[in-house]
């Protein structure tokens, strides 16, 4: 115990040992890092906080980080590609790194298929096996005779990080929650058959089918498959619905978001033309099945 | 001789610094969660933990002690420890970039772990010698090093394993590292500390 | 429905220029800070940062309440200190530096202890000179003291050391209640209590840690799902179809 | 010496309902649908329209592509449409229709008795070629592609695989009993083609009358020897059989040739003789119809084209309790879900199963008995990959060397858990390919 | 309930409606289409069964407190299970038998005497930290049965080392167990006991010696190992490495000098026969390929003997199958099965 020791001298080996340390170990730290250190953009940092953090991809990059990075460092890309940020998050990251700001144009999910198994559409088979839309399509390409439709087996809705997407359990179909979606797009990748899209929030009505048969032959097995009749091209004041392939598409760009869609009173006989209620907030997917039922004779009719 | 050896399976295993110690938890639940970073994280952890236990060794009985600045010592320990980590992480950054992403911000941890600090501090305390600190140092770093490798082999099992939401992450890792502990209770009075 | 900004982000302060929130925090009242510490922002429940005194130091609850206190005093003065001296330090040496503080804050703590409650100070062991690595301290100096003025930092320092010390005392209550059948010394059950000795053992620790965890996040979700109210929490496609027919 | 490969079970042969019995030539149905693809490769050219008439063994179609192989005609009779049509393995195919006209004649020429043992490899194998033979045991890999070695390669063994390990199949054992001789030519034939010096025929012990024959036809042959194998599953698969008999392993990777060894099925090399010696291409099968959903469980000759409701009908009909209908064993074979579908050339058998039959404990979670393990012939940990295709870990499967499995299914056979081993290896293994093949296009 | 002669159920005849019958929809399911007659339960249930000879046993030394204790903490086992599933809201599976085992198997190694209570904590334990919060069966990293008595030993030392001496026995004049013995008076006091060292094998192999309900019958437990392994539910790597080791560092290191140890003494007495064929070899904690089973199997042999000679207990085989617990990751991770050409490689 430093019993016999003066005040001073403590004093004095303590200022010793401390500047001694600081100023070897200090020398040292600042060679070293002068030697061997790596730059990294401080503005990396500053960009990446800002972002949400979801890790969804929706941008196009593996991860936040990796978006954080790009969108500093280069110039082609655009500020505005974090679709969860929405437009607050785009116009930060364009302040931040000094580029034009763009809108987020934000986007929702949408279900590209009405077919219910027994239904309206056609099995051909009973599937027995894993609960797993790969795993269906692997064996004669799913039940359903349709080749496009949904396999209603939820690789989406356990894709989806957000819990925005279920399976129905009466259609079969993938229902969106529309303020749960955040149109990161992961639902969509894990679809194998591409019955899922993401349109413009704003947009009013799709085109709820993707089968590209003729429609005859459709006919013959869905009764909600488009049959590419050219009503709604015809109806649509802003030519922003086209037939493709034996398929009505709608482009959203020349799409003027009318108030009263005109596409959406044409007498589409399968259905396969429905409202959009976008970010309103309300889910969306096939109505259920009574409906489908009671409109079926007036379609006949 | 066997003194060295009951004093290195002492440190390894009947009083394992992580286990029986609870020391280095935040390296040992943060790192664990990868195979490879934890191996890394093993052996840089070693390697600071002797160095910094001679450094320390060598400041405490040839600087302090003879100054009777014995209150002095968790600062200067805390100040070479954080050097010593400063310059690795520095080292890493430029050379294993991979291994320093892996760390993160862990790596920066060691700087200010438990482990890196007390096994100098026991040391002082026991009064070992350069021979037995270095000993002590090294037995602890391979003691975390198993550790952290039985650990994160059981995460990564783990990770296929369908955990309750509520255990997910840290909560499983509390239950294990405690079932770990549970088990290594085997070894206690194997060597009379 | 946009995406709500990060209160505290950029984002927010860019949109609501009025209220200028803490850097590094969501929080934008001292109150909150405090808040932030206990709950949301928890040091060993939710953190999961210095958690090695969380299990060495619980086995009676009156260790557990003086590492607490010494913590709280450290982390407030720490968050002071670094925060008064935050235009002085170069960043290239700001670890170090920040050490150096939190180093001679626990010294002075070590010897205020050895010297008033050398009992505790023998209980405590080398855990206390260990308060210097929790990285709790260290990693509050780094991201929120270093970055805000000395009021809030001190009160930020407070608010996780307090969510730091009620984590302990509420794991030493459990463990010394259900190990050995006594809260701070007294008995509670009674002298026929059998103890249940392994909850006071190493063992003991980890694993009533690990339940506190996950009780703690069953109550979190618990209160959020509450929050949320019921709007969310069903979808209701069934009136939507109709709605969307109509 | 013992004949043993790694891993492997005992499975429930079920093979008694059709062992020992008699193949059974079916009478012609009212309608044959002859797929143009029936094999690995490339899908050969129709060279007859609609409305023609043909005969029987007459070109039906074929490729210029070396790895195709050609169509014959089953019977003689109009083509009457070429559409797509239900396929047993590939869902939908182009396929000829051909109504018999009940007199079965044969091509001009056809059959002939060749002196093959003029001919020199080249001729033999165009003669093969233009027999249209393919792997008969399920693999339809055209056999002309597989006897022309890349040049340099010594070939050492034919190895001829009688094991039929699947479970309920005795068509190649009614094959082996029935045409012992004509299999010893084949083998002659084949170890003529590739220079081989040895050739190896290797049954399972199960089938004892098989080895006798074949044991009895090929004493002529010295170089020829005949084993009796262990009965185990999946005895059949190509290195498996190699490991048995030869005690050679074939790399991941590679091809038996590696080992200086080829492969054929014993129905394969029958086909070889038929199509050298008499010069009848491959326009029939002998199927094992069996299950318990059967009325009468028979081995048949059939020809190719004939629908499973045909052939189903020739051996009285399914049950009530049909739970499943597979073309080929119960382990890898193919569930159908067509009554349409045809015979094609890699048939070998058709199961009617009962609901019992097919019928398993529900699925449970991975007690990690390490029962897939010890089974895998090719020594993969089947366990993982269940867990893995639900949590869409590719790249992880990629690395624990998924695609060696050689989808046997004797994992998800021995699996107590019930877990669906096989299917999660089929998922993943196309995500594991589409990866390959995104990460070769982006470089 | 009546039956009338006319209705005898007749067998499936073949069905003349064949059009109806091709119209029907097939059933389309993935390779391979039949399975083996095993399940979980069934494994479950028949290693259960096995173990019936052996309880038999102990109840007709011990009395019927014996069984008490066996269905209390079977029960326990159950009930946790059963709770916590229902809690968690996912299917209750406690017929499948994997809790009842685990309840069992704890029962089989702890003293006969301990409060129920307590035996019921263990399986509590046992389940309901060792096994559930992992996510129950196939998941668990630990033994749940030796996770549960690890905990009641940490947490009623006294409790879990008094012994009842067994109703049947009056001669044995002590109530410890033959390892207990062993470490505190040293191995001659042993002999002495039991009349010299055939007698000693004789107690310890027809299970006339104290100690817990799992260790009184060696003979009855081996002759249930053999079943499970000639069953395939076990590998037979397990037992025979584990018991190897023990026995050859039992006679090499296990006497006062080399070379003289007693294997046999060390191989009969305590829980080993029981940990080698059920609890070492249980599916879900040991490593998946026979050699990982055999470096398993060495390493808690190890340690079996190291803990019985140098640790702090008599007693090692639960320690030493949760401590190579924690190795079988890790076993797993770098023992895979080889083709030959992989292993040449």
């Amino acid at each position: 115990m430093p019993t016999a020791i003066s005040p001073l001298w403590i004093a004095l080996s303590l200022v010793g040992v401390l500047a001694g340390l600081g100023v070897s170990f200090g020398f040292l730290l600042a060679w070293t890092h002068k030697k061997l250190g790596v730059y990294v953009d401080p503005l990396v940092d500053e960009v990446d906080e800002e972002l949400p953090k979801g890790q969804c991809g929706g941008c196009g990059f593996a991860g936040c980080r990796q978006y954080a990075e790009a969108v500093a460092t280069r110039a082609d890309v655009a500020p505005n590609l974090c679709t969860p940020g929405g437009n607050d998050v785009a116009r930060v990251v364009a302040r931040l790194t000094g580029k034009a700001e763009l809108e987020v144009a934000p986007r929702k999910v949408v279900v590209l298929c009405a077919g219910v198994r027994d239904d309206n559409c056609s099995v051909k088979h009973v599937y027995e096996g894993m609960e797993d839309c790969d795993a269906a399509a692997l064996l004669w390409g799913g039940d359903k005779v349709c080749e496009a439709g949904c396999l209603g087996l939820g690789n989406c809705s356990r894709a989806c990080p957000h819990d925005a997407l279920h399976i129905d359990p009466h259609t079969k179909l993938p229902v969106v929650v529309m303020d749960k979606c955040i149109g990161c797009g992961l639902c969509v990748g894990a679809c194998p058959r591409g019955v899922l899209a993401l349109i413009p929030a704003s947009a009013k009505s799709y085109i709820a089918c993707r089968n590209t048969d003729k429609g005859a032959k459709v006919k013959k097995f869905c009764k909600a498959g488009c049959l590419a009749c050219s009503l709604c091209v015809r109806a649509c004041p802003s030519a922003a619905i086209r037939v493709a392939d034996n398929l009505a598409v709608i482009d959203y760009s020349p799409c003027a978001n009318c108030p009263a869609p005109l596409c959406l009173d044409v007498k589409c006989a399968p259905h396969v033309i429905l409202p959009f209620p976008g970010a309103g907030g309300a889910a969306v997917g096939r109505p259920k099945p009574p409906a489908v039922n009671q409109n079926e004779p007036a379609a006949g009719a | 001789m066997l003194e060295y050896g009951a004093l290195f399976l002492s440190a390894v295993l009947v009083n394992n610094f992580v286990l029986t110690r609870f020391l280095g938890l935040c390296i040992f639940f943060g790192v664990s969660k990868s195979f490879d970073a934890s191996a890394g994280m093993g052996v840089a952890l070693t390697a600071v933990m002797t160095i910094a236990s001679f450094l320390a060794w060598a400041m405490y009985n040839l600087v302090l002690a003879p100054l009777h600045l014995e209150f002095f010592t968790t600062i200067c320990f805390v100040l070479i420890i954080a050097s010593t980590v400063q310059l690795l992480d520095v080292i890493t950054r430029r050379f294993l970039p991979t291994l320093h992403a892996m760390w993160g911000i862990y790596l920066m941890l060691i700087a200010t772990n438990c482990i890196v600090l007390s096994v100098p501090l026991i040391n002082v305390e026991n009064g070992f010698a350069l021979g037995k600190s270095l000993v002590h140092a090294v037995g602890a770093g391979v003691g975390f090093a198993l550790a952290l490798l039985l650990m994160a082999s059981i995460r990564e099992r783990l990770q296929y394993a369908k955990v309750p939401k509520a255990f997910e992450g840290l909560g499983i890792a509390f239950i294990t590292a405690g079932l770990l502990s549970l088990a290594f209770l085997g070894f206690s009075g194997m060597i009379p500390m | 429905m946009t995406h709500t900004p990060q209160p505290g982000s950029l984002a927010a302060q860019v949109l609501e220029a009025e209220r200028e929130p803490f850097r590094g925090s969501k929080q934008t009242t001292l109150r909150g800070l405090i808040a932030d510490g206990i709950f949301s922002k928890n040091p060993v429940f939710v953190l999961a940062l210095s958690l090695c005194p969380a299990v060495a130091v619980t086995s009676e609850v009156t260790t557990a309440l003086a590492m607490g206190l010494a913590v709280v005093f450290v982390l407030t003065f720490s968050n002071l200190c670094t925060s008064l001296l935050r235009r002085f330090i170069h960043p290239k040496v700001r670890l170090p530096a920040y050490i150096a503080i939190i180093a001679t804050l626990v010294t002075m703590t070590q010897l205020l202890m050895s010297a008033y409650f050398p009992d505790l100070y023998q209980a405590l062991g080398v855990y206390l000179a260990l308060v210097v690595v929790f990285a709790i301290i260290l990693a509050r100096a780094e991201v929120f003291a270093s970055k805000n003025s000395p009021l809030p930092a001190a009160v930020d320092g407070f608010g996780m050391g307090l969510g730091f010390l009620l984590a302990l005392v509420v794991t030493a209550a459990v463990r010394e209640l259900f190990g050995v059948g006594r809260l701070a010394g007294y008995p509670v059950f009674g002298a026929d209590y059998p103890p249940i000795l392994m909850i006071v053992l190493a063992p003991g620790g980890f694993i009533t840690i690990g339940l506190l965890i996950a009780l703690f996040r069953v109550v979190g979700q618990w209160r959020e799902r509450r929050r949320a109210g019921p709007t969310t929490d069903v979808p209701a496609p069934a009136a939507t179809g109709e709605v969307s027919h109509a | 010496m013992v004949h043993s490969f790694r891993g492997g079970t005992h499975v429930r042969h079920e093979k008694q309902r059709t062992a020992g019995k008699p193949i059974e030539p079916m009478p012609l149905p009212e309608r044959l649908v002859v797929p143009l693809r029936q094999h690995i490769g490339a899908v050969p050219e129709p060279i007859v329209a609609r409305g023609d008439l043909v005969a029987k063994g007459q070109l039906l179609a074929r490729s210029d592509a070396y790895v195709s192989a050609t169509v014959h005609a089953p019977t003689s009779g109009v083509i009457k449409d070429i559409l797509e049509l239900p396929h047993p393995t590939l869902g939908k195919g182009m396929a000829f229709v051909l109504e018999p006209d009940g007199r079965d004649a044969w091509v001009e020429g056809l059959p002939i008795e060749r002196d093959w043992r003029d001919l020199d490899p080249d001729a033999l194998r165009e003669l093969v070629r233009a027999g249209g033979v393919v792997g008969l045991g399920g693999a339809a890999f055209p056999t002309h592609v597989k006897l022309s070695p890349p040049a340099g390669t010594v070939l050492e063994h034919v190895v001829v695989n009688g094991a039929e390990c699947e479970p309920y199949l005795t068509s190649d054992d009614a094959v082996m009993c029935a045409r012992a001789e004509d299999l010893v030519t084949g083998i002659e034939i084949l170890l003529r083609i590739t220079g081989a010096v040895h050739g190896h025929v290797g049954i399972e012990a199960n089938k004892p009358q098989a080895l006798k024959a074949v044991a009895a036809a090929a004493r002529r042959l010295p170089q020829v020897r005949v084993v009796a194998l262990p009965t185990r599953y999946p005895q059949g698969a190509e290195r498996s059989i190699l490991q048995a008999l030869l005690g050679k392993w074939v790399p991941a990777g590679q091809l038996p040739l590696s080992v200086g060894a080829i492969v054929q099925n014993t129905t394969t090399c029958v086909a070889i003789a038929d199509a050298v010696v008499r010069g009848i291409p491959v326009i029939d099968k002998v199927l094992t119809v069996s299950g318990a959903a059967v009325v009468t469980p028979r081995n048949v000759l059939v020809r190719i084209g004939t629908s499973w409701r045909d052939v189903l009908a020739f051996c009285g009909g399914p049950t009530e309790d049909l739970g499943r209908l597979v073309m080929g064993g119960p382990m890898m074979g193919v569930a159908q879900n067509s009554f349409d579908a045809p015979v094609i050339k890699a048939s070998s058998g058709l199961l009617a199963l009962s609901k019992a039959e097919v019928a398993h404990p529900p699925e449970g979670p991975c007690l990690r008995c390490g029962m897939c393990v010890s089974v895998c012939p090719m020594a993969r940990k089947p366990l993982d990959f269940p867990t893995m295709a639900e949590l869409h870990l590719v790249s992880q499967a990629d690395a624990a060397g998924i695609l060696e499995c050689i989808e046997c299914g004797t994992c998800e056979y021995a699996c107590p858990a019930n877990r669906p081993i096989l299917q999660s290896i089929q998922v993943l293994k196309a995500k594991v390919r589409a990866a390959r093949a995104q990460t070769a296009a982006t470089r | 309930m009546t039956s009338t002669p006319a209705a005898e159920p007749t067998p499936p005849a073949p069905v003349h409606d064949e059009r109806r019958l091709y119209a029907a929809l097939l059933t389309v399911a993935a390779a391979p289409h039949v399975r083996t007659r095993e399940s979980i339960a069934r494994i479950m249930w028949t290693v259960s069964a096995t173990l019936a000879p052996a309880v038999a046993w102990a109840a007709w030394q011990f009395g019927l407190r014996a069984l008490a204790q066996v269905a209390v903490c079977a029960g326990a086992a159950v009930a946790c299970e059963a709770a916590i599933q229902k809690f968690r809201g996912v299917p209750i599976t406690w017929r499948d038998g994997s809790a009842f085992l685990t309840g069992l198997l704890l029962a089989l190694c702890i003293p006969v005497g301990m409060p129920l209570w307590m035996t019921a904590l263990g399986a509590v334990f046992a389940i309901g930290i060792a096994k559930q919060p992992f996510g129950g069966l196939g998941h668990n990293i630990f033994n749940p049965a030796h996770a549960g008595r690890a905990f009641l030993l940490a947490s009623f030392p006294v409790q879990m080392t008094t012994w009842t001496a067994l109703t049947t026995q009056v001669d044995v004049v002590t109530s410890a167990t033959p390892l207990g013995m062993l470490k505190e008076q040293g191995m001659p006091a042993v002999v002495a006991t039991f009349g010299g060292p055939s007698g000693l094998y004789q107690s310890l192999f027809l299970g006339n010696v104290n100690g817990s309900l799992g260790e009184v019958s060696a003979l009855l437990l081996l002759l249930g190992g053999l079943f499970l392994v000639w069953k395939r539910y076990i590998f037979w790597q397990g037992p025979v490495f584990y018991i190897g080791t023990v026995a050859l560092l039992a006679w090499v290191l296990g006497g006062p000098g080399w070379f003289d140890g007693d294997p046999l003494f060390h191989v009969l007495s305590g829980g080993l026969v029981l940990g080698a064929f059920f609890m070492l070899t249980d599916m879900v904690t040991s490593p998946i390929t026979a050699k990982g089973q055999v470096i398993f199997a060495v390493g808690a042999g190890l340690l079996v003997f190291l803990i019985r000679k140098f640790g702090g207990y008599p007693e090692g085989v639960c320690y030493s199958i949760l401590l190579m617990n924690c190795f079988t990751p890790l076993i797993d991770r770098f023992v895979s099965p080889r083709t030959p050409k992989e292993a040449h490689a």
